[in-house]
């Protein structure tokens, strides 16, 4: 059964989105524990998967859906870093799901089991793009996420309709900017498996041919919307901060990174290396965008007043981080721009936890939310701190050894502006947050954050934060992930020093 | 595969696309727009698509039209441009 | 923005008519997309001899890329989903939906009435014909599955939503599109269980009498019967939910 | 030399029709693409959405024809020919003896029928087109509800001037 474990990592949310639909309608409280139970399967196979391909000698497996040969059917190859992506994705499914247990019974009243159906649907869609060597089947899984991620967005309040209708025609048209590029790959090359498509590219060297260069610009044309690159991002602030509490925390950590890892998988395994830096000249350009995609998304987040806001527009400088990285053309800047899509996507799990416990205690949405907040939510707030911490890059996180590498790449490849910015994004990251810190730890009015003196019959309230436990474990978790991933990043970036050492990377 | 049938309907599908958009009563414009969806599935009849024919003179002609009129008779029909 | 458009028009206009240049000409057979001996070339020839359906476009959609369809009945099943999450209780969250309080209760034309009670099963028969002849010749389970959804939605437009939604209530529909995903997953499954990977319909030859290649026609047809249940109820559910903004009363 | 009608057929044949298509295809692409970015009502913009994706549909379909070859629907010949060899191959499996030989499949021309794979990923487009679009529009209708309209430039000044009172 262990060799089957693509496909049931891909049908358990599908099954778990069935059966809420179905149980939903006699019994809206059986909707989580089944989407619980379909997490749990999923993340332990996914664990096993991993194991897996750690284990088999070429550190790839793959997977032939109705036993059909790639080239004809469909085939699931997993290597290492796709397996860790997987992994990210579903253990941030499954911490989220428990969070979501009060967020959704208050924000989408009686439509439980249509929430978790499409919630579960949206994982499914993520794990199998990660996971398909089929250029056309990553676009049908492409259009499941889409549609969910419009559906989830626009159950939220007033102002997420119009914000998802804005996310629904760009998101649309960078989907099919993708699909007209894999058009762009078969009218040249005939085939649709990805490593069909680079066997013909190298076979009869029609690379050079302009309808595979406008093919290439055109996925990465449709990859670069999706995933909210600097001048094309301006559908993920308002989509991000107007959809509901739990949309947020799920699709803000996933989506635009495993359009990341799809970007360095078109570029690795389907065009190579040697085409894709063939003319400094592009490569260079495109660094030069994600270094600008860096400078704005921080200012921008600087001048934010609304906390979520602020969070979504540091998901823009992070995009920056990773295309910027991948573009660089050296090895250890693709193993940066890989290790922080692991490290960005529990970065901004962590934060957007945090953000919501404090914005859902406190009602307020601006930044006084975090008024006395450290007296208030005491572990709240080292969650955040951790989040914080990370993001800026202190050693002990993974935000610190993504950006090592990432710095070490930029230096290597002599991008000295990519270099620059990234020390510039850090510094920018430290005034925000530490902003935020001298509100919650210091607080203006002494007397209102410490209560010297507070009415004598207020009785302290010893229970946590005030919090329900179904909020609080997984933000205390996604913060322990944190420093776990930074610890653990001499083994990680093994594991994908091996799976990325086939691609000729200088 | 007669090539004089098919740059016909070339022609026609660009007309009725560039009508559709251009009407201001948006019940007319979905109208025009099942009669570019009707062309378009002529169009992959004549070049030898049969199944992708049907599928857009059902799902492509048929739902999508119907479900515009709705919309359209559940919101305003007058659009400003 | 008519600028930003016009921007981005030339640009990809651009970007496109120097690629559309170096295009193999249209029709010509020996373009490499048709020529490919692994692909395109390999599904004509031995579909027939390996999955016994002679229809190489239903062969291709069910069985060699059974799973692509798999996700597409899925994206259909999203849409049905999302559109009533969207629409239900919007603005009146106490009210229950439906009900029998009719708002323009104009009583259906005799005319009308009496030619959907003759064409209607002509078309549902015809749908179902469409779902089952899906090898022989071009159609399959979304043409017949939007054709019987076709004909509930005349059914709705003749006789007014709440007629049509006694036939198919809207909890009925969506039990009805979760168990036609269920027969495909769940055959796909039943493969995996007889020994295959997923959705390798050769393993299901004990159960079936005839043949290895007999048992991917039978998987095709059964694939394609559920394929037909989902598009047939979501469509309903979309016209529905669409057309009385979500409250299931009135309608077009 | 008055160019008469089989002079010009032949000239368009050899210079126009094998571009056509492609040409027709980006200028539907484009006239989607600009309905989708600025035009103001909703639905002109779904409009606009669905002529974009249509048009995607008719490059790949463009891709797969080919001149003078039949629908990827085998004829009935060929399946009785196929069922011969089968019968005589069964035949032989099980008294080898009596028919020594074993018959090969006919092999079948590629160009006598077009190519179905784009035919079948166009199957799922449509779908996935008309999916989109009932999204879509369901959401037009929730936004219809909230602000009272469909035009892009009222919404936005209602969201304007809402959200100078709630500061």
């Amino acid at each position: 059964m262990t060799d089957q474990l693509p496909a049931i990592i891909v049908l358990m949310p599908l099954l778990g989105a069935l059966l809420s639909v179905l149980l939903g309608m006699f019994d809206r409280k059986l909707c989580l524990p089944v989407a619980l139970v379909a997490l749990a399967i999923t993340a332990s196979s996914a664990v096993a998967m991993l194991a897996n391909v750690l284990a088999s000698p070429g550190q790839s497996l793959s997977y032939r859906f109705g036993g059909w040969d790639p080239l004809v059917g469909i085939e699931y190859r997993i290597d290492a870093l796709s397996g860790l992506v997987v992994l990210a994705i579903t253990a941030v499914g499954f911490l989220n799901a428990i969070y979501s247990k009060t967020r959704v019974r208050d924000e989408s009243p009686r439509r439980e089991h249509y929430f978790y159906a499409l919630y579960l649907l949206l994982v499914a869609g993520l794990c199998g793009m990660v996971l398909t060597n089929d250029a056309f089947n990553l676009y049908v899984l492409l259009e499941i996420c889409s549609l969910t991620s419009y559906a989830l967005i626009a159950i939220g309040n007033r102002r997420a309709a119009l914000a998802s209708f804005n996310y629904v025609i760009i998101g649309t048209i960078g989907a099919s900017f993708y699909l007209l590029g894999v058009g762009y790959l078969y009218i040249k090359t005939g085939a649709l498996n990805m490593d069909g498509i680079h066997a013909a590219l190298r076979a009869n060297d029609i690379a050079d041919s302009p309808t595979i260069k406008v093919g290439f610009i055109l996925i990465m044309l449709g990859v670069w919307i999706k995933m909210a690159l600097f001048p094309l991002h301006g559908w993920l602030s308002n989509a991000y901060s107007y959809a509901p509490t739990t949309t947020g925390t799920l699709m803000a950590p996933l989506m635009t990174k495993v359009m990341v890892y799809i970007m360095i998988r078109m570029m690795l395994s389907v065009f190579g290396t040697e085409f894709v830096f063939h003319e400094e000249f592009w490569s260079n350009g495109v660094v030069w965008i994600a270094t600008v995609a860096i400078i704005a998304g921080s200012v921008l987040a600087l001048a934010r007043s609304d906390i979520k806001k602020m969070l979504t527009y540091l998901i823009v400088a992070e995009v920056g981080y990773m295309v910027g990285g991948a573009w660089l053309g050296n090895h250890s800047g693709m193993i940066g721009a890989s290790y922080h899509i692991l490290s960005d996507a529990a970065m901004t799990f962590c934060l957007f936890l945090a953000a919501g416990i404090i914005i859902n205690r406190t009602g307020e949405a601006r930044m006084n939310a975090f008024d006395g907040a450290f007296k208030k939510y005491p572990l709240t707030m080292i969650g955040f701190t951790v989040g914080a911490l990370a993001m800026i890059g202190l050693p002990p996180s993974c935000g610190f050894f993504s950006k090592f590498y990432l710095i070490s790449g930029g230096i290597e490849a002599g991008q000295w502006g990519f270099v620059v910015a990234l020390l510039f994004s850090s510094l920018v990251n430290a005034v925000l947050f530490f902003r935020i810190f001298e509100r919650a730890y210091f607080p203006k009015d002494l007397a209102s954050g410490f209560e010297f003196g507070g009415d004598p019959d207020a009785k302290p309230d010893r229970s946590l934060d005030q919090v329900p436990y179904s909020m609080l474990v997984p933000m205390l978790i996604a913060a322990a992930s944190l420093l776990v991933i930074g610890l653990a990043n001499q083994t990680i970036v093994g594991w994908l020093n091996t799976a990325l050492a086939s691609f000729s990377l200088k | 595969m007669i090539w004089q049938f098919d740059i016909i309907i070339l022609l026609f599908l660009v007309v009725t696309a560039l009508i559709s958009l251009r009407l201001k009563d948006l019940l007319g414009a979905s109208i025009v727009f099942g009669i570019y969806s009707f062309l378009i599935c002529l169009l992959w009849a004549e070049m030898g698509a049969v199944d992708v024919a049907f599928t857009e003179a059902a799902v492509g002609a048929g739902v999508s039209t119907v479900i515009m009129i709705a919309t359209v008779y559940n919101t305003k029909r007058r659009s400003k441009d | 923005m008519k600028l930003l458009g016009l921007v981005a028009v030339i640009i990809t206009g651009s970007l496109l008519l120097y690629a559309s240049g170096d295009f193999p000409a249209w029709g010509d057979a020996n373009s490499p997309a048709n020529s490919n001996q692994q692909v395109s070339v390999r599904y004509i020839q031995d579909s027939y001899a390996k999955t016994k359906t002679p229809n190489e476009v239903t062969a291709v959609l069910a069985d060699y890329r059974g799973f692509d369809t798999m996700f597409e009945t899925v994206v259909i099943f999203v849409a049905g989903i999302a559109i009533i999450a969207i629409l239900s209780f919007l603005g009146e969250p106490n009210k229950p939906r439906g009900g029998d309080i009719e708002e323009h209760p104009e009583t259906p034309d005799l005319i009308i009435v009496q030619t959907c009670k003759l064409v209607i099963p002509i078309i549902q028969l015809f749908a179902l014909y469409v779902v089952a002849h899906g090898h022989y010749s071009p159609g399959g389970g979304f043409q017949g599955g939007v054709m019987f959804g076709a004909s509930l939605i005349l059914w709705a437009l003749a006789c007014g939503l709440p007629a049509a939604l006694k036939r198919l209530s809207e909890p009925r529909a969506l039990v009805l599109s979760a168990i036609g995903i269920i027969i495909y997953a769940g055959w796909g499954f039943l493969c995996m269980l007889l020994g295959g990977n997923f959705l390798e319909y050769a393993f299901t030859d004990p159960l079936l009498p005839e043949g290895v290649e007999k048992a991917h026609s039978h998987g095709m047809l059964i694939v394609e019967i559920g394929v037909a249940f989902t598009v047939t109820a979501i469509m309903f559910v979309i016209y529905a939910n669409l057309s009385s903004r979500g409250r299931l009363k009135g309608g077009l | 030399m008055m160019l008469d009608h089989a002079m010009l057929a032949n000239l368009i044949e050899d210079t126009v029709v094998p571009k056509i298509n492609f040409w027709i295809y980006i200028i539907l692409m484009m006239t989607g693409l600009y309905a989708m970015i600025s035009k103001n009502n909703l639905i002109k913009k779904l409009i606009g959405m669905s002529i974009f994706q249509t048009a995607i549909i008719l490059f790949y379909v463009s891709i797969g024809v080919k001149s003078g070859s039949g629908i990827p629907i085998l004829g009935a010949e060929t399946q009785r020919e196929f069922h011969e060899v089968e019968h005589h191959n069964h035949e032989h499996d099980e008294h080898p003896e009596e028919f020594p030989d074993v018959y090969a499949y006919p092999t079948i021309n590629p160009d006598d029928y077009a190519n179905p794979l784009p035919h079948v990923l166009m199957l799922t487009a449509i779908v996935v087109g008309v999916s989109t679009l009932g999204l879509a529009l369901a959401i037009s209708q929730k936004i219809y509800h909230e602000y009272g309209s469909i035009e892009e430039d009222e919404i936005l000044a209602q969201i304007k001037t809402r959200s100078d009172n709630d500061d």
